[in-house]
């Protein structure tokens, strides 16, 4: 197939000289079966027109840095095969419900300001010396948290979210997966210090469990599940007898 | 310059359309699972009513019959198995036992959920059917 | 230390998570024989005679099992319509009114139905 | 234009640059710590190392042997006091990692596990699944959120070093999102910058490995130090060049040609598949010439073949391998073999830079891939480069944070000068330029291409030569670049054509310093000069920045303490 074609229809949308974003279509060679929409993204960047703007990096679905709205769904580019969309065009937008900066490219300070406040770090009452040696912590530890421990921030499942566009207030799935991360980590001691922003009411309680979120994630985390598992943890906390309510 | 202090001025703010759960299947699903909330609050409205007429004597006491609300009753039903069904399964997702100190999997745990759900409903079933001879 | 509105909020979803449950197990059972298969005459339904009914309504049991097949979904339902007005648009759901609205109604469900239990046949063991 | 100032500012958000942050803090919590990067942080390449971190952690291992593998493994190149300082401290690295909640896999007993890599006589690879590199870096990033000390500029992409009386003082940063230009200065900079796998066109490296670091320093006087000592592996994926780690064949797995036959029984019959990584990758170019490779759209390839391992295995321990199989070739590895040839991968060579990061130029360090403190030599053994990050990081920011305690602070007066002469010269060169026709892209890829060619897994004077003709072509023709972005919001050219200056730069280090050694030794195998010539090359090629295109080539003595260079066979 020496002659495929496949178009490509990318926003475009510079701040100094447009009101807002319109797409712009792109014809070029569809060469590999084996082409991602990225490939074709550089390829146009390349060859055909050099100002397109998007973010991208390790093309092997790991860094989290190409995730654009693929036909209306959020993907990762590096990661969304053209022969799946072809011959239709492919349209490739940024992702939903974030300001954008540039052409595909959007603002993610909102989630940097998430992800810290979730404090995704270990906390603990008393540290162990390093010279002791490490924590002991068994596979089976470890399995309570992986799933969790696998998100690679690529904001998928904010723009999948319609409670985190309706109100970007939301700590919303990732940050939240976060912070049942660390609080199931058998190392953790922070719980209570997570649990005035996640348990808070923009936190778990805004998430009216859509779920969209689960099924777009690249990675498998699940994030609706760790929203869901906290709404139950944290108020089994306070209306068992026995339970915890620091 | 920081990146905690950019000005935001010049971007484009993206806004939710109202529509936007015409947008995708999923979405859809999602507003129709939540929508069952109205169609069951009614229908147990009623039954509250049927309770109250248990008070016009026995000469006066009518049951609903009509073929209208027949019609809605199996619309009723259609929504609330939707519930049952949405709810259940995702309860499983939301339950995290350890039994042993192993975990549960999830499907075992929607499994006793259905199980429980068809356990239940037997026998309210036969209660409602063996009291009405 | 969570906040006391969050607290709030962790009991809305306490009562909806409970009213879920209800709602998922019990309900359709009761639409299907109550609503449908009586109706239709194709099983006597204990509400379709009057004695039958009446004797039933008077075990306090029974009175308790219709309290929660009836006041707990709302709160439920409560919740689902409040969250599913912001989903489409209408943020005012969200305020402090739309929950005294929207959960108070549910306490005002649970109210008439303990009412109206009470009120039309007397507690008898028979 | 504005005017930030640090005690110490951090280059890179890669694993050595967050782990220089944090010990900077550590060793002086009064320090004020800056960290840029042109990506955030999270999405530095270091996320992309699958395989482990190697230490000597196991109780049957011991420091001599983990310096005595890497030191071979070097072909005898490293610095042997670096090494031994090194695995001194690779463990307790990885214990600091541990604490920080890296999820690294554990032992029934809860101990930290460790697997076998190529090259290393015992198992001593800590990892985290086969994410081990994503994991390592969302732990520190995640980790340095909780010091409020360090001030994180993301998306800031450094053009130049401030250098003043031969003193390095900060750094000029395009910020990406605004186009502005800042001057950063700080008593003291480290340079985190990794690798520089984009100059050539198959390549395990990402998009922003593109070698800035090692082109700010050489532009700023530092030298490069064995840019000819670049490491090809074994076992990439044909056409995306997506990495199957090393732990593949760690955990098992076969090299099979067409004959299926296990043809490493032939170069490397003592360790097989667990071979080093020079060594297995010239015996598959040397099977592919002798037609025993197999035949594909892109290129010829052997079979990496993990079938007999079972699915439970293969999804314990190497799941995303399982995921890029599925989602990349399209196989299952439960059932398929995995096609794979050799691919750039790692950069043994960079900033010149003593054990503890410094430089010659005041105030300036080293860390991670983009330096060479010696360590690696003439090949890194697998799974060290994760830990000299660790190791040679904390090195550096405690260095820095130190020296910067010192230091007098820096004087606005020239630094405002040289800002202005930076923004100039990019602006001139790039947006402001009239004329010009050619595309960043075109020459980028002809370059990538020329380096496969001229540089790759066996080179030859004529191959060499014939590069060094073409890369000066090149740098005509990118004078002539045609930027067509003239917005100044999130310009992905500019930064584009910056990084491809940079990439012209060091590919034309790493071509006349392999030119210039006239042996064979780890990865640089010369098919003109087959034999390691212990008399002449055992040194450090040492290259300086010119105004031609050609560096100034100089020699170092290589320090060698406990073990004299033997033969190294396997
Ligand atoms: C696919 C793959 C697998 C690997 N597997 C292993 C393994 O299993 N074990 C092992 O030990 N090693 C492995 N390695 C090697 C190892 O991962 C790298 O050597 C190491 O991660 C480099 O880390 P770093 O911190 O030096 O650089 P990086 O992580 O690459 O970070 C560089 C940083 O510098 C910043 N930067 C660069 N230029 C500029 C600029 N001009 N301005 C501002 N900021 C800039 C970038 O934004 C980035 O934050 C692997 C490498 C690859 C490619
Ligand atoms: S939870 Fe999944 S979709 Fe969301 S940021 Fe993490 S990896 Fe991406
Ligand atoms: S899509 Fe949104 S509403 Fe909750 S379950 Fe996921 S965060
Ligand atoms: S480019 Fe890294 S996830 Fe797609």
């Amino acid at each position: 197939m020496p002659d495929k074609k496949v178009t490509i229809q990318a926003t475009r949308f510079d701040p100094d000289h447009d009101e807002k974003p319109r797409l712009q279509s792109y014809e070029i060679p569809f060469s590999d079966e084996s082409m991602v929409v990225l490939d074709a993204l550089n390829y146009i960047k390349s060859h055909v027109d050099g100002s397109l703007s998007y973010r991208w990096s390790c093309r092997m679905g790991i860094c989290g840095s190409c995730g654009m709205m693929v036909n209306g769904t959020p993907k990762l580019t590096c990661n969304a095969f053209l022969r799946e969309y072809w011959p239709r065009p492919v349209v490739v937008e940024p992702l939903n419900n974030f300001p954008l900066i540039r052409d595909l490219v959007i603002d993610m300070d909102d989630f940097m300001h998430k992800l810290k406040s979730i404090k995704p770090w270990i906390i603990r009452k008393q540290e162990i010396p390093l010279g002791s040696g490490e924590h002991r912590q068994t596979n089976d530890q470890i399995d309570e948290f992986r799933q969790f421990s696998e998100c690679i921030n690529c904001m998928l499942c904010y723009a999948a979210c319609p409670v985190y566009g309706l109100n970007n207030e939301f700590l919303g799935p990732a940050a939240t997966a976060l912070a049942r991360r660390y609080n199931l980590d058998s190392r953790d001691q922070g719980l209570t210090q997570r649990l005035p922003v996640i348990a808070d009411t923009e936190g778990v309680w805004e998430c009216s469990f859509v779920g969209e979120c689960s099924v777009v994630c690249p990675k498998g985390v699940d994030p609706a599940k760790a929203i869901q598992q906290t709404k139950l943890d944290t108020t089994m906390r306070f209306v068992l007898p026995f339970g915890n309510r620091e | 310059m920081t990146s905690e202090a950019h000005a935001a001025g010049r971007e484009y703010r993206w806004r939710m359309p109202t529509s936007w759960w015409t947008r995708s299947r999923n979405y859809f699903f999602y507003v129709v699972r939540e929508f069952t909330a109205l169609p069951l609050a009614l229908w147990l409205l009623w039954l509250l009513v049927e309770i109250k007429r248990a008070g016009d004597g026995p000469a006066r006491y009518s049951p609903h019959g009509s073929a209208a609300f027949v019609v809605f009753s199996v619309v009723v039903l259609l929504f609330a198995l939707y519930h049952s069904f949405t709810f259940l399964t995702l309860a499983g997702t939301i339950i995290h036992l350890r039994v042993l100190d192993r975990p549960v999997p999830p499907s075992l745990i929607v499994l006793s959920q259905f199980g429980l759900w068809a356990v239940a409903s037997g026998v309210i079933a036969f209660v409602l059917i063996w009291f009405g001879r | 230390m969570i906040r006391r509105s969050a607290l709030l909020h962790l009991f809305y979803w306490f009562a909806f998570a409970q009213g879920g449950v209800i709602a998922a197990v019990l309900i359709p059972v009761h639409v299907l024989v109550q609503g449908i298969l009586g109706p239709l005459g194709m099983v006597p339904v204990v509400d379709r005679h009057y004695d039958t009914w009446v004797r039933v309504l008077g075990n306090p049991l029974v009175k308790l099992y219709l309290l929660v097949l009836i006041a707990l979904p709302f709160f439920h339902f409560a919740h689902r319509l409040r969250y599913l007005l912001v989903d489409l648009g209408v943020p005012a759901a969200k305020g402090v009114p739309a929950q005294a609205v929207f959960y108070g109604g549910a306490v005002a469900i649970t109210l008439v139905t303990i009412w109206v239990l009470l009120t039309t046949v007397p507690m008898s063991f028979g | 234009m504005e005017f930030e100032s640090y005690d110490v500012l951090v280059v890179g958000g890669g694993l050595a640059g967050i782990r220089a942050a944090i010990a900077a803090v550590e060793a002086n919590p009064r320090v004020r710590v800056g960290m840029v990067s042109k990506v955030y942080p999270m999405r530095s390449h270091t996320v992309s190392a699958e395989g482990g971190a190697a230490a000597a952690l196991a109780p049957d291992d011991s420091y001599e042997t983990h310096a005595f593998d890497t030191i071979k493994g070097s072909d005898y190149l490293a610095d042997q006091d670096v090494v031994e300082a090194f695995v001194r401290e690779a463990p307790v690295e990885v214990i600091q990692m541990e604490h920080w909640g890296c999820p690294w896999s554990r032992n029934p007993d809860g101990t930290i596990a460790v697997r076998p890599f190529g090259g290393m006589t015992t198992w001593r690879t800590c990892y985290a699944a086969d994410k081990t590199g994503f994991h390592m870096l969302h732990t520190v990033f995640q980790t340095s959120l909780k010091y409020p000390q360090i001030t994180r500029h993301d998306e800031a992409f450094v053009t130049k070093l401030l250098v003043e009386d031969s003193r390095c003082v900060g750094v000029v940063a395009l910020d990406i999102r605004s186009g502005r230009f800042d001057a950063i200065t700080a008593k003291s900079v480290i340079l985190a910058t990794g690798g520089l796998g984009r100059v050539y066109a198959f390549t395990t490296n990402g998009n922003i490995c593109t070698g800035d670091g090692m082109a700010l320093a050489y532009r700023a006087g530092a030298a490069l130090k064995d840019m000819e000592m670049v490491q090809f592996h074994p076992t990439g994926l044909p056409f995306t060049g997506i990495l199957i780690t090393e732990a593949v064949r760690g955990e098992g797995g076969y090299l099979l040609n067409n004959q299926g036959e296990r043809f490493l029984k032939r170069y490397v019959p003592n360790k097989m598949e667990l071979g080093p990584r020079d060594i297995i990758s010239r015996a598959m170019v040397t099977e592919f010439e002798a037609g025993r490779g197999f035949d594909g759209p892109h290129g010829k390839y052997m079979h990496l073949d993990v079938r007999h391992l079972g699915e439970a295995v293969i999804d314990r321990k190497l799941p995303f391998m399982r995921e890029l199989g599925r989602e990349f070739v399209g196989i299952d590895i439960v059932t398929d073999p995995i096609p794979v040839r050799p691919v750039q991968h790692y950069m043994m060579g960079g900033v010149d830079a003593d054990i503890s990061g410094a430089t010659p130029i005041l105030g300036l360090y080293a860390a991670g891939e983009c330096a060479n403190v010696g360590l690696n030599g003439g090949n890194r053994l697998g799974s060290n480069s994760l830990s000299e990050c660790l190791v040679f990081g904390a090195a550096a920011g405690r260095a820095a944070a130190h020296y910067a305690a010192s230091a007098r602070p820096v004087t606005a007066n020239p630094v405002d000068a040289m800002l202005w002469d930076e923004a100039h010269r990019v602006e001139a060169a790039y947006l402001e330029k009239k004329g010009g026709d050619e595309r960043i892209g075109v020459i980028r890829e002809e370059m990538q291409k020329e380096m496969d060619a001229g540089a790759g897994v066996f080179r030859t004077r004529d191959g060499l030569s014939r590069l060094a003709r073409n890369l000066g072509g090149l740098r005509e023709r990118f004078e002539k670049v045609k930027i067509e972005d003239s917005s100044r919001t999130f310009n992905t050219e500019i930064t584009a054509a910056l990084e491809l200056d940079f990439m012209l730069e060091v590919a034309s280090a790493i071509t006349f310093s392999a030119l210039a050694r006239e042996e064979s030794r780890g990865a640089h195998a010369r098919l003109d000069f087959p034999e390691r010539d212990d008399k002449k090359f055992l040194k450090h090629t040492v290259a300086f920045h010119t105004n031609a295109l050609a560096p100034r080539l100089e020699y170092s003595e290589v320090t060698i303490t406990n073990f004299q260079p033997q033969a190294r066979t396997y």
